[in-house]
């Protein structure tokens, strides 16, 4: 496995993702698993430790989640559970969970409960982004800091902090550039290799991140197999996508997915952390205020005075529209998980939005279960039908 | 002379059981079709006939399952839950944990030595944990329900389902068979299916020693072995397993004609 | 003969309380026939109410009127709006009914005619919470589709058990809902035109901690056997406090009465069912409203609901002498509200410390045989937590729970002919671990 | 329409039916011929499309393009090129009614609302994870109560009210079917209040289309008379239903693949009739054994 590079090894990590973790485990380093978008992968880095994502499996039928969670609920969130229930995650140090979103705050607790890890730290990130509330996030965050410090049994300090930061930022540098291959028609790198790259990344430290993203594209940028040309070229929004079956289903039709709004993608990597003088604030804000998820609540106007609804969708969802342009995006997959609030509630407001671009757009609703897909199937073939025509 | 009757209206089948005077139990079945009460009428008529009793002879029955509206005198109703942990524990003291598989729904019961339950779960918001799901199958792979436990048994690769949905299910077998999959095959991955989704509520139930399976589901052994297979551990399974419910409410009415006085109204 | 008696022994001091819920609404359409500023709240457990109050503006709160729709049977007619609107159909049931309602009265421009309780008026703004769901907010930003009010949402720290007793985090987390709750007056001010009174504030924060007081210990005479309150005349009675929906002075002498009552029924060893007090439960979370009578049946039975929900109980009384600034007042007492028991969950060692851990006090406090979960499909905040907190009960104190399933909104999903032979069933649950604790030496 | 000559065909291998139709170049039905889909999709489909060549005195040489549609679409060997059923009901729909703006097709498994404009689906919804409200629903209560499913829409129409039917699962609807029989509820009544029950799920879900007139309702559901009643009744209008919606999607797929036929000539490629004789030759293998 150790001589696979670029592509083939993305591949090989994202099939074994905990191969690698527990490699380092086992050569002495610390291993953290985090939840979600929002805990600052930084900080773990400045102290050697590595940070390791949690996770579902979508092809693992739920068990024993449901002895302690109700299945009405994320099913993300409960196959992450389960998995951990079922001990896929006893390699890890501890977990450090964030309020990213009202289940996974509840599972955090659960998670404690039940698993008990060595190390846990949940982050009550706030809902708004107002100075307040950027204010308090970089007090919850100094706060994980201190028992990040306990754990490995040294300090933060701001110039290791600083160092994470730049590895970081490389690593979203070059995501960023691996993103813009998708740009061309064909694109270079399909939907699938794409997400295998993310889920790579997520599961390694970051030096080797940016060692294989370096792999990659120099791979994909002088490859002779690329992807071949499809009719249509989406983007694909919403809820989390950590496997590649419904991609693989897009793209197995007439499309080629060239962009997307997930969170194991452009949401988790594209902005940059600001290199502050103390790197907390850089950190505070870009979890907070930069990421952006609808878990987060946005005044767009002056202090939320007056309100309009244009004004409020623009500013909300305006980097689709540059998406759209940049990559020459045809149609939109919007898709939630079920049971998702977060994204559901965004769906119509989104659909408004993309409808004022005269963009297309679809909504696809799913239950992380690899079966269910087939009838999902000739929503998107019927999408796409109507796409070609259009 | 003490004769006491037990009736299980099921949805699908009706079971009644005539206990008394130290000798065996007599068995009843007959399909519930249409109409319960209909069933409840017919199923102790011939229950009567076949034990060459009349009505007056029975000194309390107690009916369980569906029964809606009055009750004849008598007549008393219980939750059929209880009978079937009173049944169980009658049948295998031992017994802590039941998974009662009916045609609608599954459902797990966990009992005390004296056969009270202790609590219980059923999978009920959806139709895929019961029965019904294998009938289904059964239906659309042109094998006869007694089929399907002996043919699940030869599978070399069974099939995986993972929705959720008994009317899916059922397209997506027929998809599997268009793909060149096995009948047989396709039957353990059903009882692998439903085998996993109780588990899971055993699971939450917390599995203790002495774990009965019966209802309906129970006569057939592929759904025996997936379970054992599932939940690593040897199943007591009565003889007649469909009869449980109704064997638990024979024993109940036994127990109410004895405190017939004492009953309040 | 004498009239048959109820199954259940109603409070007289609840009809009061009850009615000041018919007032809001009709308060909400004067306000706003007045040209009056009028806000849509989400429950925000007294962080933002006493300031809208302050500032003279009507509060109406679309979760109780999804309550009111489906009593009303109006709900489905909106519910099917909001799912032609795209919001999809697993989304809290009291969300999709108001995005429906706004969606019909914009179209119809002004209340709809089959609008139960006069309908909500188009409010001037709208004031979202981060505390407990997502709903709570991302709700309110989607009425922006409809009309454009703007909306302000308050935060509530939901610390961990741990992370919120690190030296430090209680200070910090005060300090940011104080700053919020400026954040918050300055938007008023500015949107009104006009400065909040400070001293009215003052007036109404004293008030809104005098009633909940009250209404604390109104709660605690019920731990008496037999319970001399049953838990429908405490929904019956909760809205008052949770959606301040009068002046609180006011509500905290309708509480005050209601103390007194239970006070004499306690005392004369009353019950408030009319059958032998066989069974003492706890009911978690939201009832299903629609089949109320579903208690009625179980009280002939001898069941008698002495506590329910944490999440619409006030909190336990704390300190607030010395603490003069009204805005930090509101902050330490909601705050308390959410995290008053963590000190007790930490040396129990439970990790959830509201929701889950407050249930493990309630039952043996009140000392119940069994509890009730209604898991309801379209709100996962009054659900995630049930399996957890039924597990908790067992382990910890031996008490069993009945699972019925249902929904606030959606009707079909109770059924209470099912529900009725589980509760037989239960029963004998019930005994049992009534022996079970007896052996392991607890006291009821 | 196509101008191209020669036949085209259209299969719609259906959850529940398989559909086949034959049209000449001018667009008229040569031959249509339907069968239960089976766990053998291939072999069934192969079936079908030989009873419907021989009933038009064609072999499938002669057909010049084929259309598969369906959701056994892709299992079609024999097929050209396969389009979802969505946009082959929305094709035939408007064939059959110009001015059909909303078309509701109900299914064996699903049911779906499709939006058309200029003859072209340009919106859809369809129904999900439930198989609640679909041709299903009908086939199971059917059967559970021992009348043909042809009788049922007649049936129902001997009742002026019907009762209400809450269950939202196939499976369930069916108990609380039997449960009312048992409480001696008529049976035209129960009928019409399962006819009800589909036609408000359905239309609880086509609202997010926003129904146009005119509105038409197809797939084999629409041959039920009291379906057709209760959502006409519901939407407070008239529904138009094709004289033969069962075969709305295989029509469409036929006309489809002239387009198609007439597309590829004009673009100078091969018409795929005349390489056809290998599938050809499998059909009637197949038949064989
Ligand atoms: N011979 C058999 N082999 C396998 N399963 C069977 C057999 N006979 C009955 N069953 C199963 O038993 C179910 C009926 O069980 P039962 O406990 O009688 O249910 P109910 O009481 O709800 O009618 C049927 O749905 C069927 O799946
Ligand atoms: N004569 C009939 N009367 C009423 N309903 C019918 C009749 N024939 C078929 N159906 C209904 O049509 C459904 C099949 O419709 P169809 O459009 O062919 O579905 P699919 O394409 O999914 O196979 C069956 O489930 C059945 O309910
Ligand atoms: S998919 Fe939705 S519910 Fe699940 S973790 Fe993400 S935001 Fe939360
Ligand atoms: S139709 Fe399917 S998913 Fe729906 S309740 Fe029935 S079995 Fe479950
Ligand atoms: S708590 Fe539940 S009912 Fe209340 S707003 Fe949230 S999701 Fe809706």
């Amino acid at each position: 496995m150790a001589e696979e590079k670029g592509l083939a090894r993305a591949r090989a990590v994202y099939r074994n993702r905990r191969h690698r973790a527990e490699e380092l485990k086992a050569a002495g380093k610390k291993v953290i698993g985090y939840l979600c978008a929002y805990p600052p992968l930084e900080m773990m880095t400045a102290l050697d430790i590595v940070p390791f994502r949690l996770l579902g499996d979508i092809n693992e039928p739920i068990s024993k989640a449901d002895s302690c969670l109700p299945s009405v609920v994320c099913p993300f969130i409960r196959s992450t559970l389960d998995l951990g229930l079922k001990q896929r995650y006893e390699f890890l140090d501890g977990v450090v969970m964030a309020h990213s979103c009202d289940v996974a705050e509840k599972t955090a607790h659960i998670w404690n409960i039940y698993l008990k890890p060595d190390y846990f730290h949940f982050i009550d990130t706030p809902h708004t982004a107002g100075p307040s509330a950027v204010a308090q996030h970089r007090g919850l965050l100094a706060a994980f800091g201190k028992t990040l410090e306990e754990l490995a049994g040294k300090k933060i300090t701001t110039r290791s902090l600083k160092e994470a930061i730049k590895l970081h930022n490389r690593q979203r540098a070059l995501v960023r550039q691996l993103y813009s291959f998708r740009k061309p028609d064909p694109p270079l790198i399909s939907g699938v290799e794409t997400l295998q790259v993310m889920v790579a990344l997520m599961s390694l430290p970051v030096t080797e991140g940016n060692e294989l993203l370096e792999e990659v594209i120099n791979e994909v940028s002088r490859r002779q197999d690329s992807p071949p040309q499809k009719k249509a070229r989406l983007l694909v929004w919403g809820s989390i996508l950590d496997n590649t079956s419904l991609i693989e289903m897009m793209e197995g039709l007439d499309a080629s997915l060239v962009m997307d709004d997930t969170c194991v993608g452009s949401r988790f990597f594209w902005p940059d952390v600001e290199l502050t003088e103390d790197p907390l604030d850089g950190l505070a804000r870009r979890y907070l205020v930069d990421v952006k998820c609808p878990r987060t609540f946005r005044q767009t106007n002056d202090g939320g005075k007056t309100k309009d609804y244009r004004a409020d969708l623009e500013a909300r969802f305006g980097y689709l529209k540059e998406y759209a342009r940049d990559w020459n995006v045809q149609g939109v997959v919007l898709q939630s998980l079920r049971y998702c609030d977060i994204h559901g509630y965004e769906v119509p407001q989104v659909k408004d939005y993309l409808k004022g671009l005269g963009l297309p757009s679809i909504y696809i609703e799913h239950d992380y279960q690899q079966t269910a897909m087939a009838p999902l199937k000739t929503r998107i073939q019927a999408f796409l039908e109507i796409l070609d025509r259009g | 002379m003490k004769w006491f009757m037990g009736l299980d209206i099921g949805s699908t089948a009706s079971k009644g059981i005539i206990t008394g005077n130290g000798r065996p139990p007599l068995y009843h079945r007959l399909p519930s079709k249409a109409d319960y009460r209909a069933a409840a009428e017919a199923l102790s008529s011939e229950l009567l006939a076949k034990a060459d009793l009349r009505r007056q002879d029975i000194t309390a029955t107690v009916i369980t399952g569906h029964s809606a509206g009055d009750l004849p005198a008598k007549h008393r109703r219980i939750a059929d839950i209880r009978c079937c942990a009173r049944g169980i524990a009658h049948l295998f003291p031992q017994a802590r944990t039941i998974i009662d598989v009916q045609a609608m729904s599954g459902r797990i019961i966990r009992l005390s030595a004296e056969g009270r339950v202790t609590d219980f779960i059923s999978s009920e918001l959806c139709a895929a944990g019961g029965g019904r799901f294998l009938e289904v199958m059964a239906n659309i792979l042109r094998v006869e329900l007694d089929d399907i436990g002996p043919l699940s048994l030869k599978a070399r690769k069974p099939v995986h389902f993972t929705t959720g949905c008994a009317v899916f299910a059922e397209s997506e077998a027929i998809s599997r068979v268009a793909e060149g999959a096995a009948k047989e095959d396709i039957l353990a991955g059903v009882h692998q299916a439903l085998a996993d989704k109780l588990a899971a509520l055993v699971e939450r139930a917390g599995l203790e020693e002495g774990c009965a399976l019966c209802g309906g589901g129970a006569l057939d052994s592929g759904l025996i072995k997936a379970f054992q297979e599932k939940l690593g551990v040897n199943l007591l399974v009565p003889e007649q397993p469909q009869f449980v419910t109704a064997l638990g409410a024979a024993i109940m009415a036994g127990e109410t004609g004895r405190n017939e006085d004492k009953e309040q109204p | 003969m004498t009239e048959k008696k109820r199954p259940i022994n109603r409070l007289k001091s609840m009809y009061p309380l009850r009615g000041l819920i018919d007032g809001m609404y009709r308060q909400g359409l004067s306000a706003a026939a007045e040209g009056k500023p009028v806000a849509w709240c989400m429950v925000n457990w007294w962080q933002g109410d006493p300031i809208l109050k302050a500032m003279d503006v009507a509060t109406i709160y679309p979760e109780d009127y999804g309550a009111v729709c489906a009593a009303f049977g109006a709900a489905q007619g909106y519910l099917e709006r909001s799912a032609a609107d795209g919001f999809p159909s697993h989304m809290c049931g009291y969300a999709r009914n108001c995005l429906g309602y706004t969606g019909r009265m914009m179209d119809a421009g002004g209340i709809p005619e089959e609008a139960p309780m006069g309908g909500m008026p188009r409010p001037t703004l709208l004031l979202g919470s981060g505390s407990l769901c997502d709903a709570r907010y991302k709700w309110f930003q989607s009425l922006g589709r409809y009309f454009d009010a703007p909306l302000w949402v308050l935060e509530l720290p939901h610390p961990g058990v741990k992370e919120g007793l690190t030296p430090g985090a209680h200070e910090t987390n005060i300090s940011f809902i104080v700053a919020q709750l400026g954040e918050f007056v300055t938007f008023l001010e500015n949107l009104l035109g006009k400065k909040m009174n400070r001293d009215r504030l003052d007036e109404i924060t004293t008030d809104t901690v005098e009633m909940n007081n009250w209404w604390h210990k109104v709660n605690e005479l019920r731990r008496a056997r037999p319970g001399p309150m049953h838990s429908r005349d405490f929904w019956s009675s909760m809205p008052a406090s949770l959606y301040m929906a009068a002046d609180p002075g006011q509500t905290a002498g309708l509480y005050r009465r209601m103390y007194d009552e239970i006070k004499e029924r306690v005392d004369n060893k009353v019950s408030a069912i009319n059958t032998t007090e066989k069974y003492r439960l706890a009911f978690l979370e939201l009832p299903p409203w629609h089949s109320l009578g579903f208690f009625d049946k179980l009280a002939e039975r001898g069941w008698n609901f002495v506590i329910e929900s944490w999440a619409y109980h006030p909190p336990r009384p704390i300190d607030l002498n010395g603490v003069t600034d009204p805005l930090e007042r509101l902050a330490r007492y909601s705050y308390h509200w959410l995290t008053g028991y963590y000190r007790q969950a930490y040396d129990a060692g439970e990790w959830w410390g509201y929701f889950a851990y407050p249930y493990l006090e309630y039952v043996r406090d009140y000392q119940c045989d069994g509890v009730v979960l209604h898991p309801l499909l379209s709100c996962r905040t009054a659900t995630n937590h049930l399996t957890l907190v039924a597990d908790r009960l067992m382990k910890k104190l031996k008490v069993p729970s009945l699972v019925i399933e249902g929904d606030i909104v959606d009707l079909k999903l109770f059924d209470p002919a099912g529900a009725l032979t589980k509760a037989e069933t239960f029963e004998e649950t019930m005994d049992h671990y009534k022996k079970v604790r007896k052996e392991a030496g607890f006291s009821w | 329409m196509s101008k191209a000559k020669g036949h085209f065909a259209g299969i719609d291998l259906g959850s529940t039916m398989t559909k086949v139709l034959l049209i000449d170049g001018e667009g008229q039905v040569v031959a249509r011929r339907h069968g239960p889909t089976g766990a053998e999709h291939r072999r069934l489909a192969n079936r079908v499309m030989a009873q419907a060549l021989e009933e038009a005195g064609l072999s499938l040489e002669q057909i010049d393009y084929i259309v598969a549609t369906g959701y056994g679409r892709v299992n079609i060997p024999f097929a050209d090129c396969e389009v979802t059923e969505l946009s082959c009901h929305a094709r035939g729909v408007s064939h059959l009614f110009p001015r059909a703006r909303t078309a509701i097709d109900i299914g064996g498994q699903d049911a779906k609302a499709l939006k058309i404009k200029n003859g072209r689906l340009i919106d859809f919804v369809m129904n999900d994870r439930c198989a609640a409200g679909t041709g299903r629903f009908l086939e199971v209560t059917a059967a559970a109560l021992g009348i043909k499913l042809e009788d049922m829409g007649r049936l129902s129409l001997e009742a002026t009210e019907s009762v209400k039917i809450g269950s939202t699962c196939t499976i369930f609807a069916q108990q609380e079917i039997v449960g009312l029989i048992t409480a001696g509820k008529p049976l035209p009544r129960i009928l019409a209040g399962l006819h009800e029950a589909i036609a408000r799920r359905v239309l609880e879900m086509a609202r997010g289309l926003e129904i146009e007139a005119d509105v038409v309702l197809t797939g084999g559901v629409a041959q039920n008379e009291g379906v057709v009643r209760a959502i006409g009744h519901n939407l407070g209008g008239k529904v138009l239903v094709p004289d033969e919606p069962l075969y709305s999607g295989a029509l469409g797929a036929a006309l489809l693949a002239g387009d198609m036929a007439s597309k590829a000539s004009a673009n100078g490629a091969a018409v795929p009739g005349r390489e056809r004789r290998l599938e050809a030759a499998r059909l009637y293998e197949d038949l064989e054994d």
